[in-house]
């Protein structure tokens, strides 16, 4: 250990940021996983270009990583990092807006040349002026520094400069006291058929380490203890990941393979990239030729008794929408995952948004309504896949599931569950009535609705179903009139039937009180932290986080009515406001933003004390 | 295949098994009547047992179809019935899957999905119901309808330049594809006799008549005193010919096929001997290319080749999984990666 | 004139019913226009099967048109039947328990045969039963009158038969004092070019009225007088008819094609069978492979300059609204016309619905607000049409049109507008912009938002527009975060400035009472004559029809203060309700029907009373 | 036409003209690169001015390509380019439409379209960069790539047999039908030249390198050693001689297209003659049978012949329309039907 002085953090907010080819998303995943393994919490937020490589050094090709690693529990990926790691001018250029007065810059000194600067609209090195006179900056020729500690290996120059990620890295983990372990073993097993790539990276990392040792140029080093999490085995999840393991233990749970029907869309093609290895698992994998072929294919597997799934991101959500209405005349148990976002049209395809509520629910012609899920973790996205599942095959439903862009590719440490503590899942396929009886295809489950799971190959089924108006209990097609009332009436009441499988809300903080935050998906981080810390200073703010967006859990209406006020922070301009302003006609404060980022607690933080201020105003004046 | 779904006892099968409680709708005098009752005569006939079949349609008044059968069934959307048979099959290749379409419903809307599930092969029968019009939206022309048309949508007469069924199965490299006519029972018997026993996806055009909206749309092929110079039989290994007096036959010139007459007692060297066999689907392009009313329409079997299905591809697939890494592991595939232990 | 009673009546509703086969919707549509030019107020409703022809006699084979003709001023096809034309058994089975007790049946004795009367299900022949006694029942030998009456000409028996629609429809302009000339025109007309149907048809027409005059069967004959309706020329016209016929005016006011791309569909297909017999006027209409295809050549010809137009029903919009939102991100004017059906899925397809409001509103990725229109009746669907393509033209942005199958293939009078009335539309294409300054193609008119449109062929006017978030003013793809904020709000700053374009409420009724019945679309006619009704009763009730769904007009929430309660009325499950509940937060009663045929007035006036008797409670309790 | 739009007074445009603003940001080293200036190079020599150009395209890697053309432009959603083509085209003869696609675009979630703008022969050309892979979304396996090919979503291989899409064009009848490759600038120059002076829809494949995501799909046609023997240049009136000694050639076999090899000095006389002006379109199926690795690339010109455009039709129905009823008069329309006056 060098003599270097030692300070202990509670927590640190880490970002990297480099051009496309420098391998940010590597290194910060690398340093995720170290930090997961000596037990810190995490929470990470990649945010790549649109682009497969915009040209080299410019503004577009920007790629950033940024994780929170902390002692204690976090639950969002930091509103502002403490370091910012800049591999060239754009990389600064695009994030130091973000860094707050006083933070860490490490830069790449050596890619601040002419053409560097001038790609990222510098008229001047900013290490040269006093642009950065406010933060703390060390600057490092890190690709010299990479090439020399590389010298003796025979690799082309181009190949060595590569491995500068990994000298940056090294420095990294020197300032915060991690172990090399766990990457030295992923560098090893990731690039093995390559030796002398294996030792450049190897070396590279190690002399970033020691360089931040040795040299004069970093004086300080932190830590930053394990946190307390509960007793387990861990493992750093993303949450398409999650999503995809989901189904797997669903169908493990249910013996009954899934289907995985979809096309690729950003950033939903991770969950059929993860899903596509699983054959051993019976996991089919059908990459379709668009998206209303994968809901029809996803149909067309639910109706032969598979677990049939379809995911995609919102506009190929529109496009399955006729399709998936047919699903849901059909009353055949299916998954539709949407991992979203940012709209309308192609929109911002890499960044998140939460914007694809109302088409969710209401996105199909004639009165068609479905059961909505929404995970609030990335780790969560495992249950809720689970459920998913679940709740369809016991209702015989389509089930949107609701993810997003930072969901996905977020991701924390990911407590896994015990095989004995997943619930078992009961596929009940139809059987010939005996004695005679005519086989009605919709008759009704007398508790959940669900109609019978009739799959073909089974004698005396024979049955058909299709996209007109069922008759009841027949399922033959019909135009009467009062049928079609009383068949748009059960598809409404199956839907509402599901709140008795669905769990109470709990609420964060106290039973009632003056503001009450309502919060869905991936806003959970944020909304509950900033509950936590202005509950700390005494105030009267609790939180609820909806994982159920249709139906709403049944004791949601009681909750909205103990609190003076009701803030919706969402990444959408209204859309969970708008329900609950109508159902429960409560005069619910949005809170929107739609700029492609996930909120900062600060901003909850803000949006509360206003109201919290407005309420006592409203007091005094009454 | 679920373990749940037992296999039936074997049982002889009559057309009456085929017969579902549903009235037929169709106009009285529609050609769909004959191609219904055809399908229910072959069905019998190809020893698979009655609850495998799955009729799966889209929407026309060929759509309709699978409600007339006693088997499984599935009226969807427009257009995608491709669609819904491939994920079914693709998780089911134990059962008999056939899809009934449109020239609107396959060619129009479904045009993309036929072309995949063509290439894909995977192991579905489609039946393509060609009546060159739309029927069940009241006669406005169809992809298939004749340039100049007049229909309710094209008053002044369509300019669409009409596809051909055929080219389009040939183009995305189909393994199964030939033609039939609603009112040769005993033809549309053998062709869809043979699609039923192809292994891979067997697309058939069916020339359909619609009475209403498009009445005599093949009379030429269907009328006693033209057919036999309308239209041309192709029969394995024996050479193109046809007419009345079976005094004409097709060779190959520059590339066209070319009509030729002669005395039927000196049948000359140089005519066409139809191999539907063949790996290329060249010399079916060429049959292919014959058209109403300049040549003889081709009725038949154009291609029938073996190639993988796409079903069967995708259950090896698994199969091979899980001999190589062993049934999955959910412990083990949980604990993947990098874990810790607190 | 024969000796028999006469008497008068103010209005009278009949239904024809009969075999599809029976030429039901043609006998209905010429008694409607011989009453149109009578003088008679009307109103019309067809109801046919979605079957082009199912089997002949059976029950899914009926075909109906019912029509309500009156002396004063109606607004509705009437609630139910005074009488009922019965060409067969199953007509008779499907129709009878519409008639009130004590309706008038017609029927064709002579299709009361054993095999029909099983065809339709009855195991006896109800004329020869007591099931009629409690109406008066007119049987009439139709068939053979007929064949007698055609025996002179030179047809085959099958022919001749076909007129007894004719024989029929004779007997009913005898019995309500109708002159035959309109029908007599028609016939010559329509049958010209075949001289001996053009005589079976006059004589079947000629012997049915003067059967009727003659025999002692019918004895009551009634008269309706003329209404009073404001002066001026009108014709008859249905919805669809009427939506074309705006547009057209609109494209000849705008004096820019229209181009009509459409796929078709019930019930809208009759749109694009009327655009395309118009070629004269420039229209050009495209019938696409599909509904995406329809969306994207109406972007295209947008983009060229056109006035862009698609149509479809609820499945089809399913399928646009991917492409539908690239029309919203890049702002070209176009409208989509939606003809709403019975759903979900295939649905009720020849079946009329409003249940497609939530569709249009939220059918999209992302946050996508677009402007909504709904006509209120037939009639009413030129005014709209032409509104929208103004609109669209004026704030260039997609339309979005709600009409259905009620108002589609119903009819009443039109008042034609004089020429000279119907306002002008100018058409703006940008212009190169002077002094080498830069176009910018996302440069906004500060009153409207409108961007310019800048169509292809215009040298300077160089740009690129597409799905990807544009950067305000220039329109070049952006991914920066504030810019997106900016950009979302400035689309729905756009639409909501439309309200500065839409007129005021108009209350029907006192501006403040206890109950206010909330409409759009096709329920206007109930509406308003349910709320009328009630006044002339003295109750406190009054109404509003929304035409414009978004933005609502700009005194909606004052108008809706005003009452003690709000109902709401709505062939679907309750969707206006939402917004109203959502956006104004007040606990509006919806009153749902989706039967696939519109509200009776007598539903809408027990709904209100319920209402009105409730309000007196929550009084007399408080 | 609208009146509004302003004929520009001719003037000599160059490359730079078409250059526009956006910086460029394809991967470096991505075949579309060359495309995009090749492109840039001829579309002064067409003699259109530049304000009638308009490019529209899709969603993919290539699909951007509108942004760098200093042109009308339109980057509209995955697939649906032809559809707004049409719109536009129909509307507006006088504009040079240009469609650039990709084999994900155009091929799977944009075949139906593909297939209905090349039978309509909307006057449009079609670009589409085939480089047998999905760039955009990073690398899943296309309708075109190989079968077996293992990519992100098909760890185990592709199971899909693969399109080729100048059969697909080929199906449609379409009446411009052409190949080239990216790193062969002259060739592309020539071809694109031809398809921006054919009338009626031209189609051409652009074999172009992903570098990232499938570097080397077209190995054998660039690298230098192996590209003689690898592809065929198609020139009309000369046999299909191919090989670095031009020592091989095509002739015709039982419909099949079979190599032969011989003395260049004496050519023989049944090798096949190149003529893309066949009405027929199965003599450019055959060329399309020609796939690596077992036979040489045809590149250059499959299919060129007349027929009439989608848009010449419609706007001549138009013309007439006005000319035989006169113009419309809209008094008389709303009129029109029984009318009573009160
Ligand atoms: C999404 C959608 N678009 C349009 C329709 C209307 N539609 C139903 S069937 C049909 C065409 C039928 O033609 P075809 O496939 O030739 O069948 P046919 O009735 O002639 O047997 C159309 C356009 C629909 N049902 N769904
Ligand atoms: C409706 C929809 N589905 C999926 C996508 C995602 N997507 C964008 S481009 C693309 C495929 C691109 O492949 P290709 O057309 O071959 O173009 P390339 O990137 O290879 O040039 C996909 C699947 C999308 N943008 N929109
Ligand atoms: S409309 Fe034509 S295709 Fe349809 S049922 Fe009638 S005859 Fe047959
Ligand atoms: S991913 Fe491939 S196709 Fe896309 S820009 Fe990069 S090299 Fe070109
Ligand atoms: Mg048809
Ligand atoms: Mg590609």
């Amino acid at each position: 250990m060098s003599k270097k002085s030692v300070e202990k953090l509670e927590n640190v907010v880490i970002r990297f940021a480099g051009d496309s080819g420098d391998g940010m998303q590597l290194t910060g995943s690398q340093f995720t996983n170290t930090s997961a393994v000596l037990g810190n919490d995490i929470s990470t937020l990649p945010d790549f270009p649109a682009e497969i490589r915009a040209p080299a050094g410019s503004l577009p090709g920007v790629s950033a990583f940024q994780l929170n690693f902390s002692s204690s529990d976090i639950r969002t990926p930091g509103d502002a990092p403490d370091v910012l790691v800049a591999m060239n001018p754009a990389a600064l250029k695009v994030n130091l807006k973000d860094l707050p007065k006083g933070g860490i810059i490490i830069v790449n000194e050596d890619a601040f040349i002419d053409r560097n600067l001038e790609r990222a609209g510098y008229d001047h090195n900013p290490l040269e002026s006093d642009d950065l006179q406010e933060y703390r900056v060390f600057k490092v020729p890190i690709s010299t520094l990479n090439q020399n500690a590389l010298e003796e290996i025979d690799l082309p120059g181009k190949s060595k400069d590569r491995s500068k990620n990994f000298f940056a890295l090294g420095m990294m983990y020197w300032m915060y006291d991690r172990s090399l372990e766990v990457t030295l073993h992923w560098i090893k097993k990731k690039f093995g058929k390559n030796p002398k790539v294996v030792e450049a990276n190897i070396k590279a990392l190690k002399a970033g380490f020691h360089y931040a040792e040795t040299a004069e140029v970093i004086s300080t080093h932190y830590k930053v203890e394990p946190s307390k999490l509960e007793k387990g085995t861990y493992r750093n999840i993303m949450g398409n990941q999650a999503t995809a393991l989901g189904f797997v233990a669903a169908s493990h749970q249910a013996k009954t393979p899934l289907v995985y029907c979809s096309y690729p869309i950003t950033p939903a093609s991770d969950v059929l990239h993860e899903l596509s290895r699983h054959k051993n698992f019976g996991v089919r994998t059908i990459q379709c030729e668009d998206e209303i072929a994968a809901m029809g294919a996803t149909i067309g597997a639910a109706f032969g008794g598979s677990l049939a799934l379809t995911g995609t991101s919102g506009p190929g959500l529109a496009l399955k929408s006729e399709a998936l209405n047919l699903a849901l005349m059909v009353e055949l148990p299916l998954v539709v995952l949407n991992v979203q976002r940012g709209g309308p049209s192609t929109g911002l395809p890499t960044k998140t948004e939460q914007s694809d509520l109302l088409q969710t629910l209401y996105g199909r012609n004639g009165d068609s309504p479905l059961p909505v899920l929404a995970p609030a973790t990335p780790s969560e996205c495992f249950q809720m896949s689970f459920e998913a599942i679940r709740l369809a095959v016991k209702y015989r439903t389509p089930i949107l599931y609701l993810s997003d862009g930072y969901l996905a590719n977020g991701s924390e440490p990911w407590r896994i569950p015990d095989l004995k503590d997943l619930p078992e899942i009961k596929i009940e396929y139809a059987k010939a009535p005996t004695g005679g009886k005519a086989f009605l295809p919709y008759e009704r489950n007398p508790e959940t609705l669900a109609r019978p799971w009739a799959i073909p190959g089974t004698p005396g089924l024979e049955h058909r179903v299709g996209g007109l108006e069922k008759a009841d209990k027949t399922g033959n097609v019909s135009y009467d009139p009062m049928n079609h009332q009383t068949m748009t009436n059960l598809r409404a009441e199956k839907v509402a039937r599901m709140v008795q499988d669905i769990p109470d809300i709990q609420v964060n903080g106290d039973p009632s009180g003056q503001v009450l935050v309502v919060g869905w998906g991936s806003t959970y981080g944020a909304i509950t932290s900033a509950v936590d810390r202005l509950r700390a200073l005494g105030q009267s703010v609790s939180s609820i986080h909806l994982r159920h967006l249709n139906p709403f859990p049944k004791n949601l209406g009681e909750i909205l009515k103990n609190f003076d006020q009701v803030l919706i922070p969402e990444m959408n301009m209204g859309q969970l406001s708008l329900i609950l302003r109508a159902k429960y006609l409560i005069d619910a404060k949005p809170l929107n933003k739609v700029q492609g980022q996930p909120f900062k607690i600060q901003e909850i933080i803000e949006a509360i004390q206003s109201l919290l201020s407005k309420s006592q105003e409203v007091k005094h004046a009454s | 295949m679920p373990a749940e779904v037992a296999e039936n006892t074997e049982k002889k099968l009559t057309r009456k098994d085929f017969i579902s409680d549903q009235d037929v709708r169709w106009c009285p005098g529609c050609g769909d009547y004959a191609i219904l009752a055809t399908l229910q005569n072959v069905l019998p006939k190809l020893g698979i047992p009655k609850e495998k079949y799955t009729f799966i349609s889209g929407i026309g008044c060929s759509s309709r179809f699978p409600y007339y059968m006693e088997t499984f069934g599935f009226h969807s959307i427009h257009g995608r019935a491709p669609t819904l048979a491939t994920g079914l099959k693709s998780y089911r290749p134990d059962l008999s899957v056939w899809v009934i379409t449109g020239d609107g419903d396959g060619l129009s809307i479904g045009g993309n999905h036929l072309l995949h599930v063509l290439r894909r092969n995977v192991d579905v029968k489609i039946l393509l119901f060609n009546n060159r019009i739309y029927g069940l939206t009241k006669g406005q022309y169809s992809p298939t309808s004749e340039y100049g048309k007049k229909t309710k949508s094209s008053p002044f007469g369509s300019i669409d330049h009409p596809l051909n069924p055929i080219k389009i199965a040939l183009g995305a490299e189909a393994s199964f594809v030939a033609r039939t006519v609603d009112t040769d029972v005993k033809h549309m018997m053998e062709v869809f006799q043979a699609a039923g026993e192809h292994k891979g996806t067997a697309f058939v055009e069916i020339l359909q008549n619609c009475v209403i909206f498009n009445d005599g749309a093949f009379h030429a092929i269907n009328d006693k005193n033209t057919k036999d110079e309308a239209s041309l039989k192709l029969e394995e290994g024996q050479p193109l010919i046809f007419g009345k007096e079976r005094n004409k036959g097709i060779r190959l010139k520059n590339f066209e096929p070319e009509v030729v007459e002669f005395d039927p007692e000196k049948i000359p060297e140089d005519l066409i001997i139809h191999n539907p066999h063949q790996d290329n689907p060249v010399y079916a392009q060429l049959l292919a290319r014959m058209e109403a009313p300049l040549q003889p329409v081709p009725l038949g079997i154009f291609r029938e080749v073996q190639r993988p299905t796409y079903d069967d591809l995708l259950n090896e697939q698994i199969e091979t999984a899980i001999q190589t890494q062993g049934p999955g592991n959910l412990e083990k595939l949980l604990h993947s990666g990098d874990t810790w232990t607190v």
